[in-house]
């Protein structure tokens, strides 16, 4: 087999062109990829299509950057904050672009993936119903007392895990959200994780092994690339971090010296994480997981 | 114990966790409801459960501070981490008794708006989305939303709904349209608390909080408020109910 | 909460009624619940319906014992061995009685139980079309290019596991097959545990818990309760077993001395296990799984 | 290379493991197919990979004896040890390359019979049923069956379809009936190898195996056998085939 790792510019180079439908932040507000995020904004992709379900910032990083042409998320924003600013002006007032937006629950955009998955036009579901959200979005429909949710197919899932080997075997844990309907859905998954580990870490709990290698184009090893967002075992989330990009995000002007300050100035995620007090933030104590045992004699 | 002894919030968390039923299984969602099911688990309810549509389920609250659901200190101690559909999967066969759900707009039928103010194809202001409240709203046994009492907030109907309370209020009308729970319990605001006709309509006054009058309520209500016999006062946080708040927003 | 730890005789009164509808064997050729099958027989059930996907010999005995009205499975048989022969004589000349038979396959009973656990009617799929199977099986249907597969909603699902806790949090590990929407699917959960574990080692692990400990009713310590199918790093499969079943259940008078000499005879597990030498079964070596580190900071 | 030298099933293992394609993703069965992959993984298929429908995905053979795909020799050093549903979505996906199904019966048109034999009413004979033998047929790219050759399990058309081939073998039949997968490539009995036209239709003959002749084939099948052009001979197993062969089996 080929070997996937490789740095994260040449794994967003390779696997996500302009256009993509990218699924990201599958977990909700843990384990979100936002070293690979911002790569795609120094990459200055376009018209990318973002699906997931919450969104903690990443989004409206991307959105403000003028990377996305569509949304199809539950929700858009800052979740300890409030409002997504850049969402707002591009929603409100087409700054920097205008964006289609099409909306779903949680539960629905977990349904459309699924969906995608098990390759059928639509799942039915019992949630939506007496919502607006049917009305305004064009994949979503009522019949015979149920509502009818689209196949969402990602042509990329960006995924970020706590340990991966170098074939793609990815070990995540804590709550996993839409993570694994996101990668079964998509014709290829990026992986950034945490620590680079070897396959008789991986293999020796095949349970936990998140999606099929063969699924699998790239290992991108990017120790604090899920900051701000927490990475169970590993990273304490960065509340002021969010309530900072909050602040600062308020006005475009203000968004865009962010932008700058800490995507565009920056030439890797290697740098930025020199620009943070990481060890603040990394996890120092040990709860380890009870062992199970795989023996067969 | 007088108004300066608690604050707004802490009293709106304290009037929350009185939803919180023993042994309920509850779909609590961030901020405020977080710190609703701690006081209800550390008081009333010891058995109660609570649901995270990040995918976990636990039996205690977490033992330090969660900026979000998805926080590490959520995982410890969690009782199932796994996919949200699995969790959505259970609230869908009706086994989640209530639920939170925040709002930017709530109206008197209890429908709530987080999607749009103004035309969605063009709106004045585009709010986050359903997040997870839209699945609460419809599947939820029963929900209560939480909400700072602003006339702008409580409004007569909102543009979109985005979390179904009870639609246009005619009788029947979420059963007619296939709604699997029961609706909204209960609305409260920082001035008072509003409840619901048996079978859905419209929201009336039901206590108001020490210190407020219905006038104040009115003045800030989008709809006009029926006041039923004589409205009875708020029971102010208890001291084990601000013991709890104060603990774990530490 | 209440304990929930009970001798299989309690659990089997109190949670699997006459006529009920019992998903059992969902890990497919593993972890197979043959203790609390047996006790089932013991109990004299009748009219139960079975639920799962391939069988290997257990949905054969309780048919040939007379519990069962209905079979809805995608295959039963005995799996090294081939045919069941309870099920053929049933099937075709009403021994001990005549059963309804649900045809499926493993993808399509899969459907079922995800459509129950989603709570609504049916579900689509892209298998079965052009399969006779939709003809005899009246909650399977085809329109619009796909088929649609009812809901099958189990009463009780009978698990067996690694280990569990006295709250009905259980591990099990190694291939699950629809064990997980089994669970979610049935009304009530049945765990019976290779080992009764405190509840430090499986909150230790929540991506390991299978199932939502408020569906579990029953928490039932019985090692060996899967033999002779194997159980990942505890026991082997008991080949020779099967072989032997196959042969005696051959004639309907074969089988009632098998049923007697392993079932009826028996009064409970522990007797069954000093009957066979579980210790040439028991796997002695370690291949532990890589801790997961959970901490919080 | 003699007859004795190899029985008919290692030969059958032999010539099913050459279907098997590097870099492929193969739906693994029981029994022989197993065996299959084993030598196709260790000759000239380096790259191909097993997926089983307990829910296991591997690079290798497993190490030890099996006596079920679930046995746990076949979860040391799997890649993927996950729920059934999640194999069948790939399979649904179209990325399985080959799968293989065993039956009782199969027909002209590659249609495998291995639920009734009989009205399903009231069967002479039940067998044991789909499995995921249907979902392979239907769904898989491409697909193949072991089977002994004998005229009762050879039939002109099996009285109940569970995993279809190419139905009742006109042009186009899958497509119009809207099944994923191309269908059945090849038919390898203990006699010869069938295989199908493009886009599907009647079996021919392609190769018989060594030391039978087309009269003990015509003999031994139900339908009659078209024989195109010169028969060529099946290559016997190769000594590396023979060897891992008789390695797993141990």
């Amino acid at each position: 087999m080929p070997g996937k790792v490789m740095k994260m510019a040449e794994a967003i180079e390779r696997f996500v062109p302009d256009g993509a439908t990218v699924a990201l932040g599958t977990a909700l507000e843990t384990l979100i990829p936002f070293a690979a995020g911002h790569e795609l904004i120094r990459h200055g992709r376009r018209d990318l299509e973002l699906v997931g379900p919450i969104s903690d910032a990443l989004f409206d990083q991307l959105i403000g950057a003028g990377c996305v042409r569509r949304i199809t998320a539950a929700w858009v924003g800052n979740v300890s904050e409030g409002l997504g600013h850049c969402y707002r002006r591009a929603a409100e007032d087409r700054i920097p672009r205008s964006i289609e937006i099409h909306d779903h629950t949680n539960f629905s955009i977990s349904m459309a993936l699924w969906a995608a998955a098990l390759n059928v036009p639509s799942l039915p579901a019992r949630t939506l119903l007496g919502s607006g959200i049917v009305e305004t979005n064009p994949n979503i429909a009522v019949s015979d007392g149920l509502v009818h949710i689209n196949a969402v197919r990602p042509d990329v899932a960006l995924v970020h895990v706590q340990r991966a080997d170098a074939l793609g075997r990815a070990h995540a844990w804590g709550p996993l959200g839409i993570t694994e309907e996101a990668g079964l859905a998509a014709q290829r998954i990026v992986i950034t994780c945490e620590e680079l580990v070897d396959e008789s870490v991986t293999l020796s709990d095949p349970n936990r092994i998140l999606f099929p290698e063969s699924k699998v184009v790239a290992v991108v090893h990017e120790p604090g690339g899920a900051h701000p967002s927490p990475v169970q075992g590993y990273f304490k989330r960065d509340h002021s971090c969010f309530r900072d990009y909050a602040a600062q995000s308020r006005t475009a002007e203000g968004f865009a010296e962010w932008l700058e300050r800490w995507v565009l100035d920056l030439p890797d995620r290697a740098t930025y994480m020199k620009q943070i007090d990481i060890e603040a933030l990394r996890v120092k104590g040990s709860a380890m997981s009870a062992p199970a045992n795989f023996a067969d004699e | 114990m007088s108004d300066a002894a608690y604050t707004p919030q802490e009293l709106m968390v304290a009037v929350a966790s009185r939803e919180i039923r023993d042994h309920d299984l509850v779909f609590v969602g961030m901020r405020l409801p977080i710190l609703a099911y701690a006081v209800a688990r550390n008081n009333h309810a010891p058995h109660a459960r609570g649901l995270f549509e990040v995918g976990l389920m636990r039996d205690r609250p977490a033992e330090r501070y969660l900026g979000t659901m998805g926080d590490p200190p959520n995982v410890v101690g969690a009782l199932w981490a796994t996919r949200m559909s699995n969790v959505m999967a259970l609230m869908a066969q009706g086994l989640v008794d209530l639920g939170f759900i925040g709002g930017a707009e709530v109206d008197r039928f209890g429908n709530l708006n987080t999607s749009y103010v103004g035309a969605p194809s063009n709106p004045e202001v585009k709010l986050p989305g359903s997040g997870g409240g839209a699945d609460i709203a419809i599947l939820s046994r029963r929900w209560v939303t939480l909400m700072n009492h602003e006339r702008r907030r409580l409004v007569d109907r909102v543009s979109f709904i985005t979390s179904p309370g009870y639609g246009d209020g005619t009788p029947g009308w979420r059963q007619k349209n296939g709604l699997l729970g029961a609706g909204p319990a209960a609305i409260v605001t920082t001035l008072c608390m509003f409840r619901f006709p048996e079978g859905g309509g419209k929201a009336y006054l039901d206590t108001i909080h020490p210190g407020h009058s219905l006038d104040e309520v009115r003045e800030n209500t989008g709809w006009m408020v029926d006041a039923v016999g004589e409205i009875k006062t708020t029971p102010p946080p208890t001291a084990s109910e601000l013991e709890v708040i104060r603990k774990v927003q530490a």
